[in-house]
This record gives structure tokens, sequence and C-alpha cells, in this order.
């Protein structure tokens, strides 16, 4: 258990780091959805089940679907200038 | 973005940041007396032990499974959230309120082209929506019982909507979730305002006598999880349509 | 576990603060702030782990005997009420961000909100 | 007592109502004035007479009294205002016939705080007068122009800094003796100053600060000139004569009690180290106001700079710290409140007829305006301080307090700037009255009877004061006897100094004068005519100046009076540079607001600055 | 006295209704307001003062409840008193956004008046931040969307921080009441509590203005129309104001016994100079008041991290003539500004030889905040003075810079004043003279606090003894219910 929980927040950590570093956004975007994912997995060692789901759909799933959107929104009015 | 490599904000920001790395350090190792923020508390020191025995209103009830307590939700979390902290959660659900009426406000109204969705997802989308419709009302009527509750529900349920509106599928418009969305949030507070009337008291859960454990238990937390559920989901397939809706 | 969980979530946090402090695009501060967020958020959670502690749900006698070994269920409520706060701010301010594309012409925050001047 | 503050409130509000009908409004002023003076004139004697305010607000852990008394010293400096402000808004009733702006109802305000000044109790309610008459005095000044804000400005920003040093040294001084009465205060004060000299004298200097900003002493003598030039000129004269006393009133009734009786190190075994401050900043604003006096070519500017000069007399009478030289300055208060306001008033007429301040622009108009000549005549007579007139008795009284004292320097300074004041006088007078007449001004006439009257009421007063001291000084030698000064009620005519047989009757040195003046006019009746040509042959020598493409008026003589002088004086106006001082703090405070306007105006720092904060309470948190 | 959950019940449900109102929104706003209003006046006449309302029945640390105490009371009236002025100068509004996060705002400031519970707080403010941020947002253009945006940046960020702390709170003391919280908080230990404090300081002071947490502040008032700037203002300053004594003064006292006062002391003078040199140069009026609200607030803050209860008294002063003062000056310039269609303050000059009125009510809150005396400032800042020079060297220095700075304010505020009274013909312009009623009746209450205080003073003396008896008495209000 312990090593899964290791594992999981260094790996959270270094694409913590990658979301913020790299030069492209969509990259960004995707990564902060697998770090948010790993989250809802930590919330499950945490005996959060509750959080955990909630994590899952909301924190991951919506709000990584709403920053694609924007980007796509933002990339198609570039395109039309 | 040039700006974004200078040197010397990336190296302020670094000293800030260590600086209040060193401060919690520091913090987490004082010995000075007094509880510290590192001392190991166990929920029978705080609040929660009355939640967890069921216990708030009479100091020395017990109680056993599939039998009644004063508060009959397995879901511990769910009992604080939608019964012991129901404000907090009716408040919760206004922000989310809040921000979605500012988003669909600010967001630019411009035209969109709207792509021909695929055969597949058209063909696929009804039997994909009922199964998130279900799967989100799995998740709120058991709220009580299991992980998940409104939120996720919701959210579950909005993605159906989503589907719906990728495939090109007349569901919703948007006058309909406006009316769900306000029969929702004024049904929650119609609620509360009930049980002023009935008990005296605000949010007080007025159907009691239920046994822990049973589908039908809670009181009212299934309902108001319904209502929340229900209301989350308006809200955040407004979102969707902003986005992917010819206005 | 429990010092593993509060140094991945601080580690979160210091990260996401580290990108809203030296960032400029809009987006990328916002994602920042998600990560702040979720830093906080298992923080939270993760002040009311105990050791070996189990999921606060009732399902059957035994686990009503464990009540002592139960996590703290507050947390976690406080936690769900905040995912849902995050999910509102960023909605918002990423509607806010497109308008401000918009307008500006630009998605750094350092474009100047001057009224006619373009960066 | 309270009817006494009532009327001017009552007065103020009276006249808001009726600001759009400036013969009611004007009418009303006089009339309301006329009620202070008769007010103040039947208390005279009665000194037990009180008012107070008892509320409810706590402080220093006492429920806050506010009061009005009278008191003897107040009651002088009242009863005198009161009536030059009579006078003058007499005089305003004519001036203000054609004005589009109507100053009265603000002037009425102020004339309310001055009243209130004169009578406070405590410092508290002296405090919240002395506000009032700040910010009043500002919307008196600018009066809806545009071209006086800036001296506005300049004077509402030292009045506000001065205030603000006032509260402070109030606060401290409440802290240390737990009283806010003003009498009371001052014994407290000189307790502080035997057991604690530094705190002591850092009070009475925060004090001493404000009233120097007030009377336009050394360091702050800037503002006169930059308001009396900008400002409604028969408000002006209110200001010029009666609010520069403000200053010197609580100096009078608190600074010098104080620091005659302090027990600090002395200098020369003749005054101590606060008495020698007090004596030089006089002596400087005395020779500075002298020589800048002298070479102003704006008439208003100049008599700015004099009542610098005057304020310089006063505050050496101060230094002296003998009852001679305290009744000495007391006297010359009043002395140069008739004194100037019967100059401003003929400075008002002049502008009232010409429009015109600069004096190299005017000239002749004796010819036109002969009542307002012999006004300003007698004026700057009694500003010089020759005999039969007003001027005279006070600066004798001074300066011999400061020779028995020993004080040489401060003698010097006090007669060079007598003399100086000889200089710029003569240049006024002969700028604006004497020489040609421009053709221009051939058409002016004299003052209407309104303003006309009080002018000759002016003349009469100074006459009357200076060949009849009494006037004044019975009063304020029994009014000093009754605050409990060791003196002697003063007789009709005779002026006492302190050295030995130094009794002058003014009786006798008023013959003389009139003996010379009667000679002096059959000198003129009998001696030769001049011959009259046009004005400009006078100094252009029948050139076009204005083909050059140079104004012709700088050739006229007294554009650049006292050339010669100024070229000796040039290096020593340039080192002495208060006025560049102030303006850089000025600037710096502008420049330092487009920078956090700067600042403010973009907000990606936003975040940056918020974690700095944080760091800042870390900071504060870790330095236990 | 269950029924005070209705002020903010009510407003929630009429911001759902404003959905479908349409043009009934403004009659809708007046009635919810009204009723507010009316709630609060029967509340503070009804003589129960103090009770504990436990939402839900469940009893105080476990449940979520109400307090009202003295200070509540004052200040739900004053929340709502601002909320009435301010409506009356909305007009031509059609979005019904506008409405419903009016609505909203109105909910979360009356709530986090009343609110006990720390958690609660946390979520009152969220809401206020975003009901803020959507009317910031309101005109949508460049200007707008910036400020919103920045705005909803920092506050969150912020927000974030204060979450933590929340989360600390309940790690240590294991309870999320504010009367439970200050029971336990002396079993604390010093360095924990330190950092409790900062994290939630510092989100405060976000609300509070104080510099450098308040980047938003010139911002968002410029680039919102005057009632928000109003609702900004009299709602959420005030509220803001309530939170800062609520949890400085009865939760966290013995701050005092830190150097983070002394912090504040520095921070808030540093808040003042910058307010009142920045606004110096400035032309534009709506920039002018927000960078006075800004050093307002350093006094008031100045005020309360002296600690001593005249100084809190002078605080409180400074913030009922705050209150007062700038409520009249958004009205005079939303009148002014609409009729010379700038708010550059230089083209309305002459108005107020025209509409006198107005210019005298602007000159007169002017002359309070300046802290003149005879107007409701100069009480406040003579407490603040005489308490600051007796409390050591720090709070010495501060006042006199404080002082220096008032210079400033007065020299800009009597620039204006006079720009109102300057010699101009203005015939083309037109003010409907009703609008000078409401000005004029608010510098009416700042000249006769100003000249009579006793009314006032018997009020904040009440207040003083609530703080003066913190937290033992509000603990007993809070905990005895069982």
């Amino acid at each position: 258990m312990i090593n899964l929980a290791i594992f999981i927040a260094v790996v959270m950590f270094l694409g913590a780091i990658w979301t913020v570093l790299t030069e492209d956004v969509f990259k960004a975007i995707v990564i902060f959805g697998i770090v948010s994912l790993m989250s809802s997995v930590m919330f499950l060692l945490m005996q959060a089940p509750d959080v955990a789901i909630t994590e899952a759909a909301i924190g991951s799933g919506i709000t990584t679907a709403l920053f694609i959107f924007t980007y796509k929104k933002m990339e198609e009015r570039k395109d039309e200038r | 973005m040039k700006d974004e490599k200078s040197l010397f904000i990336n190296i302020v920001a670094l000293l800030i940041l260590s600086f209040m790395a060193f401060y919690i350090y520091k913090v987490s190792i004082d010995t000075g007396s007094g509880i510290k923020i590192t001392d190991s508390i166990t929920p029978k020191m705080r609040v929660a032990d009355k939640y967890l025995n069921k216990n708030v209103l009479n100091e020395n009830s017990t109680y056993k499974f599939s039998q009644t307590a004063e508060d009959t939700s397995a879901n511990i979390v769910t009992s604080v959230v939608v019964d012991y902290r129901l404000f907090d959660t009716t408040l919760e659900v206004i922000v989310l309120f809040v921000t979605i009426l500012g988003f669909g406000f600010v967001i630019p109204k411009d035209k969109r082209r709207v792509k021909m969705p695929s055969v597949i997802l058209y063909r696929w989308a009804p039997i994909l929506m009922i199964l998130m419709l279900m799967i989100g009302g799995y998740m709120f009527i058991n709220g009580h019982l299991s992980p998940g509750g409104g939120f996720p529900a919701g959210a579950i349920i909005s993605t159906a909507v989503l589907i719906g509106v990728l495939a090109g599928r007349k569901t919703v418009n948007h006058k309909t979730l406006k009316v769900v969305e306000a029969v929702a949030g004024i049904s929650i507070f119609a609620i509360g305002i009930a049980s002023f009337f009935i008990k005296g008291v605000f949010f007080q859960n007025f159907i009691t006598g239920d046994r822990i454990g049973d589908l039908f238990s809670g009181g009212l937390i299934p309902v108001f999880y319904g209502l929340i559920a229900f209301k989350v989901a308006a809200e955040l397939s407004n979102i969707y349509f902003e986005f992917y809706e010819e206005c | 576990m429990t010092k593993v969980f509060i140094l991945s979530s601080l580690s979160l946090v210091f990260v996401g603060l580290y990108g809203v402090l030296t960032r400029k695009n809009i987006v990328k501060i916002l994602i920042a702030l998600n990560i702040i967020e979720t830093g906080i958020n298992m923080l939270l959670v993760a002040f009311g782990y105990i050791e070996g502690g189990l999921t606060p749900i009732l399902q059957s006698d035994l686990s009503i005997a464990n009540l002592d070994k139960m996590v703290d269920p507050v947390p976690q409520a406080l936690v769900l009420t905040s995912i849902v706060i995050g999910l509102g701010t960023t909605a918002f301010a990423l509607a806010l961000a497109m308008r401000y594309k918009n307008t500006h012409n630009s998605i750094s925050i350092r474009a100047t909100d001057e009224e006619g001047v373009n960066v | 007592m309270i009817e006494l503050l009532l009327v001017p409130l009552i007065t103020t509000l009276v006249l808001a109502f009726f600001i759009r009908y400036k013969r009611i409004t004007w009418t009303l002023f006089l009339a309301a004035n006329g009620f202070v003076l008769y007010k103040l004139y039947s208390i005279y004697g009665i000194w037990n007479l009180s008012y107070k305010v008892d509320t409810a607000y706590k402080i220093l852990g006492a429920e806050l009294t506010l009061g009005v008394s009278n008191n003897p010293i107040g009651w002088y400096f009242a009863f005198f205002s009161a009536l030059i402000t009579l006078l003058i808004s007499l005089f305003s009733i004519g001036f203000n016939k054609n004005s589009r702006s109507n100053v009265s109802v603000i002037w009425m305000l102020i004339i309310f705080s001055n009243l209130g000044i004169f009578f406070a109790q405590d410092w508290v309610t002296f405090f919240m007068m002395w506000e009032l008459m700040g910010w009043t005095s500002f919307f008196a000044i600018t009066n809806g122009k545009d071209k006086a804000l800036d001296g506005a400005k300049y004077y509402l920003a030292l009045s506000l800094f001065g205030a603000a040093l006032m509260l402070i040294a109030i606060s401290v001084l409440a802290q240390y003796t737990g009283t806010f009465q003003i009498f009371a205060s001052a014994y407290g004060l000189l307790q502080i100053i035997n057991s604690s000299t530094k705190l002591g004298i850092g009070i009475l200097l925060l004090f001493l600060t404000t009233f120097l900003i007030k009377s336009a002493i050394f360091p702050f003598y800037m503002w006169p000139q930059k308001v009396y030039s900008e400002g409604p000129e028969d408000y002006i004269t209110f200001m010029s004569s009666v609010m520069i006393k403000y200053g010197i009133y609580p100096m009078a009734i608190f600074i010098v009690p104080v620091v005659g009786s302090a027990d600090l190190p002395m200098i020369l075994n003749t005054g101590n180290v606060l008495q020698y401050t007090i004596g030089y900043l006089g002596a400087i604003s005395a020779i500075l106001g002298t020589i800048l006096a002298i070479f102003q070519t704006d008439m208003k500017k100049l008599f700015a700079y004099s009542s610098v000069a005057n304020m310089g007399y006063i505050l050496l009478g101060f230094s002296s710290m003998t009852i001679v030289g305290f009744e000495g300055s007391l006297f010359h208060v009043v002395n140069h409140m008739i004194l100037k306001a019967a100059i401003f008033l003929t400075l008002a007429a002049v502008v009232f007829r010409t429009g015109e301040s600069e004096m190299h622009k005017l000239g002749g108009l004796v010819y036109r305006m002969p009542l307002t000549f012999m006004t300003f005549l007698l004026g700057i007579i009694a500003a010089a301080g020759i005999p039969p007139l007003n001027g005279f008795g006070s600066k004798w009284m001074i300066i011999q307090a400061l020779m028995s004292k020993r004080m040489v320097v401060f003698a010097i300074a006090m007669i060079f700037a007598s003399t100086g004041a000889f200089m710029y006088l003569f240049r006024a007078l002969a700028s604006i009255f004497l020489g040609q007449l421009p053709d221009r001004y051939k058409d002016v006439k004299e003052v209407p009877p309104t303003m006309a009257i009080p002018m000759f009421i002016m003349m009469v007063i100074m006459l009357l004061t200076g060949v009849v001291p009494g006037v004044v000084m019975k009063p304020l030698t029994s009014a000093l006897k009754a605050v409990g000064y060791n003196v002697e009620v003063a007789s009709w005519t005779t002026l006492e100094g302190s050295l030995k047989n130094s009794v002058i009757d003014l009786k006798i040195v008023f013959y003389m004068f009139v003996a010379g003046v009667i000679i002096s006019a059959l000198m003129y009746f009998f001696g030769n005519k001049s011959e009259k040509v046009p004005q400009n042959d006078n100094y252009t020598a029948g050139e076009y100046p204005e083909e050059w493409g140079v104004d012709a008026d700088r050739f006229n003589y007294s554009y650049a009076f006292y050339q010669p002088f100024k070229e000796m004086f040039e290096p020593l106006l340039e080192s002495v540079s208060i006025d560049g001082f102030f303006a850089s703090i000025g600037r710096n405070f502008e420049f330092l607001s487009s920078t956090i306007q700067g600042l403010f105006k973009r907000g990606e720092g936003a975040v940056l600055l918020f974690s700095i904060g944080v760091l800042l309470l870390i900071l504060g948190g870790l330095i236990i | 006295m269950n029924s005070i959950v209705f002020l903010v019940v009510i407003p929630l449900i009429a911001a759902f209704l404003s959905l479908f109102l349409e043009k009934l929104n403004k009659l809708a706003m007046y009635i919810v307001t009204l009723f507010n209003l009316i709630f609060s006046i029967t509340v503070l006449m009804s003589g129960n003062i103090p009770f504990n309302v436990a939402i839900g029945g469940w009893r105080a640390p476990f449940g979520i409840n109400f307090v009202v105490t003295d200070i509540t009371i004052y200040f739900l009236l004053l929340v709502n008193i601002a909320a009435l002025i301010s409506i009356t100068v909305v007009n031509n509004i059609k979005e019904y956004q506008f409405y419903s996060f009016y609505f909203v705002l109105l909910a979360a400031t009356n709530g986090m008046v009343l609110t006990g519970d720390m958690f609660n707080f946390y979520l009152f403010t969220e809401l206020s931040t975003f009901a803020i941020a959507g009317l910031v947002a309101y005109k949508r253009d460049r200007l707008s969307t910036g400020a919103a945006l920045k705005f909803l940046i920092l506050s969150s960020t912020a927000s974030l921080f204060s979450l933590a702390s929340i989360g600390l709170i309940y790690k240590t003391l294991g309870t999320l009441n504010f009367a439970d919280i200050a029971l336990k908080l002396s079993k604390l230990n010093q360095a924990s509590y330190n950092l409790i404090l900062i994290l939630f300081l510092s989100s405060m002071l976000v609300e509070l203005k104080i510099f450098p947490f308040n980047l938003w502040v010139v911002k968002s008032y410029e680039g919102s129309i005057t009632s928000v700037n109003m609702f900004t203002h009299g709602m959420l300053g005030t509220a803001g104001i309530y939170g800062a004594i609520r949890i400085l003064l009865i939760v966290f006292p013995n701050m005092y016994s830190t150097n983070i006062s002394k912090v504040l002391i520095i921070l808030s003078v540093f808040t003042v100079l910058i307010g009142e040199v920045g606004a110096l140069k400035e032309k534009n009026l709506v920039k002018i008041l927000a960078f006075s609200s800004m050093a307002q607030m350093g006094v008031f803050m100045f005020g309360i991290a002296l600690g001593s209860f005249e100084s809190i008294k002078g605080a409180l002063y400074i913030v009922v003539s705050n209150y007062l003062a700038k409520l009249v000056m958004f009205l005079v310039t939303k009148q002014y500004s609409n009729a010379v269609e700038s708010k550059n303050y230089i083209d309305m000059k002459g108005l107020g030889r025209k509409y006198p009125i107005l210019a005298i009510s602007f000159t007169i809150a002017a002359l309070s905040l300046m802290g003149m005396p005879f107007f409701a400032g100069f009480w406040g800042k003579f407490s603040i003075v005489v308490s600051a020079l007796a409390l050591g060297k720090l709070s010495t220095i501060g006042i006199a810079i404080l002082l220096i700075a008032s210079v400033v304010e007065g020299v800009y505020y009597l620039r204006i004043s006079h720009t109102f009274f300057a010699e101009k013909d203005v015939n083309s312009v037109n003010i409907s003279r009703v609008y000078s009623l409401i000005p004029f009746v608010l510098a009416a209450i700042i000249l006769a606090i100003g000249i009579y205080p006793n009314f006032i003073e018997q009020i904040l003396w009440n207040v003083i003894d609530e703080i003066k008896n913190a937290p033992d008495k509000y603990i007993n209000i809070i905990l005895s219910l069982k």
C-alpha cells in the first residue's frame, strides 16, 4: 500500500511540475487531468471514496473537459484570424 | 510568451516558496507546549466523534445497524454533508449556480461552426445516455448508503446531456434547463422552509424513524441529494450548451 | 502513510503556487490554481486520515463496533464542497479568459486593461 | 456666552439660503458682525462666563467635555478682530456689488471659528475650531477661481500639516498631564519640561510649529504671498489683518508663559534656548520679509511680505520675555491689524476700480482717488512706525524690551527691518499713487461711499491709536492684570518703556508732527509747479518699445525700483529657498503618485504581491 | 428567533426566481431588500439579542449556527441599508444575471455577518466573491473583463489559503465553530497558532484592501458601474470589516501577543500612504474613490491592530464615517458623471453651482474622511491618535505617517470640491433634484454624528463591551444551548 502511495505521490509531483513548466497548453491540460485522476486514487487510499468519486467526476473529468473546450475555442478564434 | 522565462520572477518565486516551506517546516518541528499541527489527533477528540456515534442530540445514545438512530444515513460523510452541515451544501449549490450564471454571462457569444457528428456516435448516443442516466440515478439514490452522492451523480447525468449535444440529438433545451435549475434550487429551500413551519427549525430532517442501511432511510437525505443532482446536472449541462449549441 | 499523503499534497500546493506566481498565460495560471486546489483538498483529507483507518460508511454491526478506527468524515465533507467550488471558479474564470482573449487580443496576464492599447 | 458662537453659525446657514441675493447676504453679514462686536463689548470684564458641552465621547478613560469661556487675552484679540471685521464687512457691501461669487457664507463660518479659537477653554475645542478655520479659508481663498487654486492648495497643505502636528502635541500632552484644559496643561507642560526636558521641548516645538505656520514665520513665510495675490480682496484684507494673528494668540497664552518660566539652559544669561529660537525665527522673518517685500512688483505680494516682517516683530517682542516686550507685541498685534486692514482696503479699492495689482502698471491715482490715497498714506506711515500714527508705539516698546534684555542682535534686526520698511512702503506709494496717471486710467473714479466710509474710519482709528494708545493699552493692561501678570493699567497717552526714564508722551509727538505737516504743506503750495508730459515719454524717450517686441511697462521706473539692492541680495535669496524645498516635496509626492498608479494599472503582480504579503506576515511571526 | 435564516434564504430564492421575472426583477430587488432591512430592524427592536440559532436543529459546535449579538445586528443593518441605497441607482439594466448576482450578494453578505461557523463563513465569502466578480464584469468590455479576471484569480488564491487554515484549525482543535475555536485556541502551540493566523489573515486582508493584498481594488472600481461600486463598498466591504472584527478580535484575540499585530500596523500604514498618495495625481473620480477607500481601510486596520479598546472604538468610528461618506460620494459621482458623461472630475467643473446640495454633500463626506472636526471621521481619528501615541514607538511613527498622509488626502479631496464650485457656465446639464435627497440625508447624518456623537458613542460602547468580554460572553451565548 505504502509503496503504491509513494509511487503515485512521485508521479503526481512530476506531473504537476511538467504541467507547470511545459510550453504547450494542451499538453499541460492533459497532464493536469492525469494528475487530478491520480489524486482521486490518493483519496481512495485515504479511505475517502466519496471524495474520490467526486474528484474523478468533477475535478478530473469535467474540469479537464472545460479546459479542453476553452482551449479549442481559443484555437478556433486564432484560426479565423 | 517570453516573459515566462524571466529569470528574476522565477528566482523571486522560488525564494518565496522556499521561505514558506522553511516556515512550515519550522512550525512542524516546533517543540513548544500546546497542541501542535503535527500531533496525531483521532476523530475521538473532534466534533466528528459525535457524527460517528450519532449522538449529537443525546449524549448517551448508542445504536445498532438496521435500527433507528438520530441520523439514519449509513454513509457518514453523506450524513455530514446532507444533514449535519446541510446548510453548507446548499450554499455550495448556490456557488455553482452563481459561477455558471457568470460563465453564461461573460462567455463571448459568437457564431460557431457546427460539425456534423459521426454516424456511430449518433446511433449509440441514446444507449450511452440511458447508461449514464442510470448510473447517475443509482448514485444519488444510494448516496446515503454507498460512496457517491449528488455531486458526482449530477456530473454523470450532465455527461449524458453532453453526449446528446455532441451527437447532435435534441434532448433538452435551454429553457428546460433553466426551469430544472430553478425548480431544484427553490425546492431545496422550500423543504428547508417547510421544516421551519413543521418543526420550527430550518433545514431540519423532519422524516425520522427509518432504519440505518435501508434503501429508504436517512429521511430527507435522498430527496436533497436528488435535487442537488438535478441542479448540478442542469448547471453543468448549461456549460456544454454554451460551448456546443448554436445561439 | 499520513506523512506521504501530507508531503505529496504539500508538494502539489507548492508546485501550483510556483505556477501561479511565474506563469503569464491565463489558462496556465488557472491550471496551476487547480493544482493548488487539488493539493489543498488532499491536505484536508490527509488531516483526517488515521493509520489503518476504515471508510466512514456503516455496512454492518461490525463497522459500528469499529467506529474508533474510522477516518474523520468531516474533512471529506468539506473537500466535497471545495471540489465543487473549484469547478465553479475554473468555469467562471475560463469564461472570463475567453472574453479576455476577445477584448485584449492576448491571453497574457500582462496585457494592459487600458482601452485602445494593444500589446 | 454661547450666543456669541451661535449667532455666526445660524447666520451662516441663513446666508447659505440667500446666497444668490448679494444685497441681503452682505447686509446680514454686516449685521451679524455688528452683533458680535456688541456682544463682545458687553462681556468685557465678566471673566467667569463659560459654556460647557458634556459629550458621552470617552477619551483617555474620561468623558470629553468641550467648553468655551471668556478669557481676558482672548477677549482682547476677539474684540479688536471683531472691530476690524465689522469695518471690512461694511466695505464688502460695496465691493461685492459686481462680483460673481459670494464668499460671505464661508467667511461667516470663519468668523465663527475665529471666536471659537479665541474663547476655547480646552485644546480639543481649540483644535476643532482651528481645523474648521483651515479648510474654510481654502474655499474662501479659491472662491471658485482656478488661478487661486495653487496658492490655496499650498496654504491648505501647510495648514493641515500644522493641524496634524498640533493633534499629536495635544494627545501627548493630555497623556502626560491627563487634561485637555489649556491653562492647566500649560502648568503640566512645565512639569514635563522639568522632569524630562526632551519630551517637553518636543511637545512645545510641535505646538510652536503649528502656530508659526499659521502666522507665516520664517520657514513657512511663503504662503501669504501666494494666497494674498489671488484671493478675493476683501477677504484677503480680513486674512492679512485678523487671521494671521491666530498663531499669535495661542503663543501669547501658552508658549510665552511656558517658555518664560521653564528651567532651561541659558544663553549669555539673557534668555533660555527656546527664547533664542523664537527670537531668531522672528528676526529672520523680519529681515527676510522686508528684503523680499522690497523686490515685489505685485502690490499685494509686497504687503504679504510686509505682514511676514510684522509677524517677526511680534515674535521678537515675545522672545524678550519681559512684560514690556509682551505688552508691546500684543499692542503691535492690534496696530498691525488696523494698519494692514487700512492698507489692504485701499489696495482692494484700487483693484476694484482698475482691476490691476501690478504696481508698475499703475501710477498717479492720487488725482483720481484722493481719499484712498490718504488712507494708504496714513497706513504706510503707520507701517513704517513713524510717530504720530499707531505703528510707532508698539515697535518702540519691543525695541525697548529687547535692549533692556541686552538682546542686541534682535534689536539690530528690528531696526534693520524697520528701515527696510521705508523702502518698500515708499515704493508702493510712489508706484501706485504718485507719478503719472496712465492714459487707460483717465476715467477712474473715487470709490463709492459704502467703501469710502470704512476707509475713513480706518484713518481715524489709526490716528487715534497713534496719539491716544490708551484706547488699546488700557484694555490690554487690564486684561493682562486679570490674567495675573504684574502690570499697571496704562494711561491714555503715555507709553512706558522698560529702560530708565523711557516714558514718552505721544501727545507731544503729535503736536510736533502737526507742525511739520503744516510747514511742508506751505512749502508745497508756494513751491514750483511741475510740468506734465505724456507718461510713456518719461521712460521710453519717445521710442516705441513694442516694435522691439518688449512690453513698454517694463521700462516704467517702478518695475525695477530697487535694482541695485536686488543685485546685492540676490545670492542670499537664492540660498534661502524654502519655496524650492516645499515645491520639491510636492513634486516627489506627485512622482510617487504616478508610480503607485502604474503599480495598480497592471494587475499581473497581484498574486506575487499577495505572497510577498504572506511572507511579511510570516517574518513578523518568526521574529518573536 | 429561528426565522433569522430568512435573511439568507429569501434572497437566495429570489436569485432563482430572477431567472424568470424579467421586467419584474427591479421590483423584486426592492421587495427583497426592504424585507431584509425591515426584518433586521424587527430583530433589533425585538429585544431578544443576543441569541443563537442552530440550523437543522444540531446544537452549536456540531451543526451550523447563526449568532446574533450587538455587533452582528448593527452590521446587519449597515449591510442592508447600503443595499437599499445602492439599488436606487440601478436603472436600465435588462440582464437577469445582474439581479441574480445582486440577490446572491445580498444573501452572502447577510450570511457573512450572521454565521458562527468557520467553514460557513468561508463559503459565504466565496459566494460574495463570485457575485462581485460577476457584477464587476457586468459591462463586459476590456476594462471590466480584465478587472474581474484578475480579481477572481487573486481572491481564489486567497480563498485556498483560508481553506488550508480551516483545515489546520480542524486538525488541531477538532472544531469549526467560532466560539468553540475561541474556547480551545489557548491550548494551541504558539507556532501553530501563528501559522493558522497568517494563513487566515492573508485571505482576510484581500477583502480588507490592505496593501500588498489589494491590487484588485482600483481596477475593479474603475471597471464596474456605480451601483456595483456601492455594492463592493457598502455590502462586501462592511461584511469584510465585520469578519475582521469578529475573527481578529473575538476568535483570535491572542493576536496582540504576537508580532503579527505589529506587521499589521506596518502594512496598514503602507496602505494608507499608498492609497492617499496614489490618488493625488488621479483625475478619474472613481479611481480616486477607490484609492481613498483603500486608505480608509488602512486607517481602520491601524486602529484594530493597535488593539486598545479606544483605538478599536476609533476604528469603528472610521468605519461608520467611511461607510456613509463613500455612499454619498458614489451617489454624487453617479449623478455628476452621468450628467457630463465623463468620470474625470475636471469635466464636472461648475456643477456644484447649479446643483449645490450634491456638491455640498460631497464636500461634507470628503471632510469627514479627512477627519475634520464637526464631522464623523474626526472622533475616529482623534481616538486612534490618542491611543496610538500611548502604545510605543512603532505606533507613534505610524500615526505620524498617517497624519501626513491625511494632509495629502485633504489636498486632493478639497481640490475636487473646489472644482465642483468653480466658476463655469453649465446650462446643458440636467439632473433631477430627487437624486439630491439621499446624499443630503447621509451627509446630514455625518454632520450629526460629528457634532453630537453621544448616540453613536452609546452603540459603539455596547460593541466594545462585547469585544471586551469576548470570547467568554460569546462562547456562553453559543455553547450553552444544548
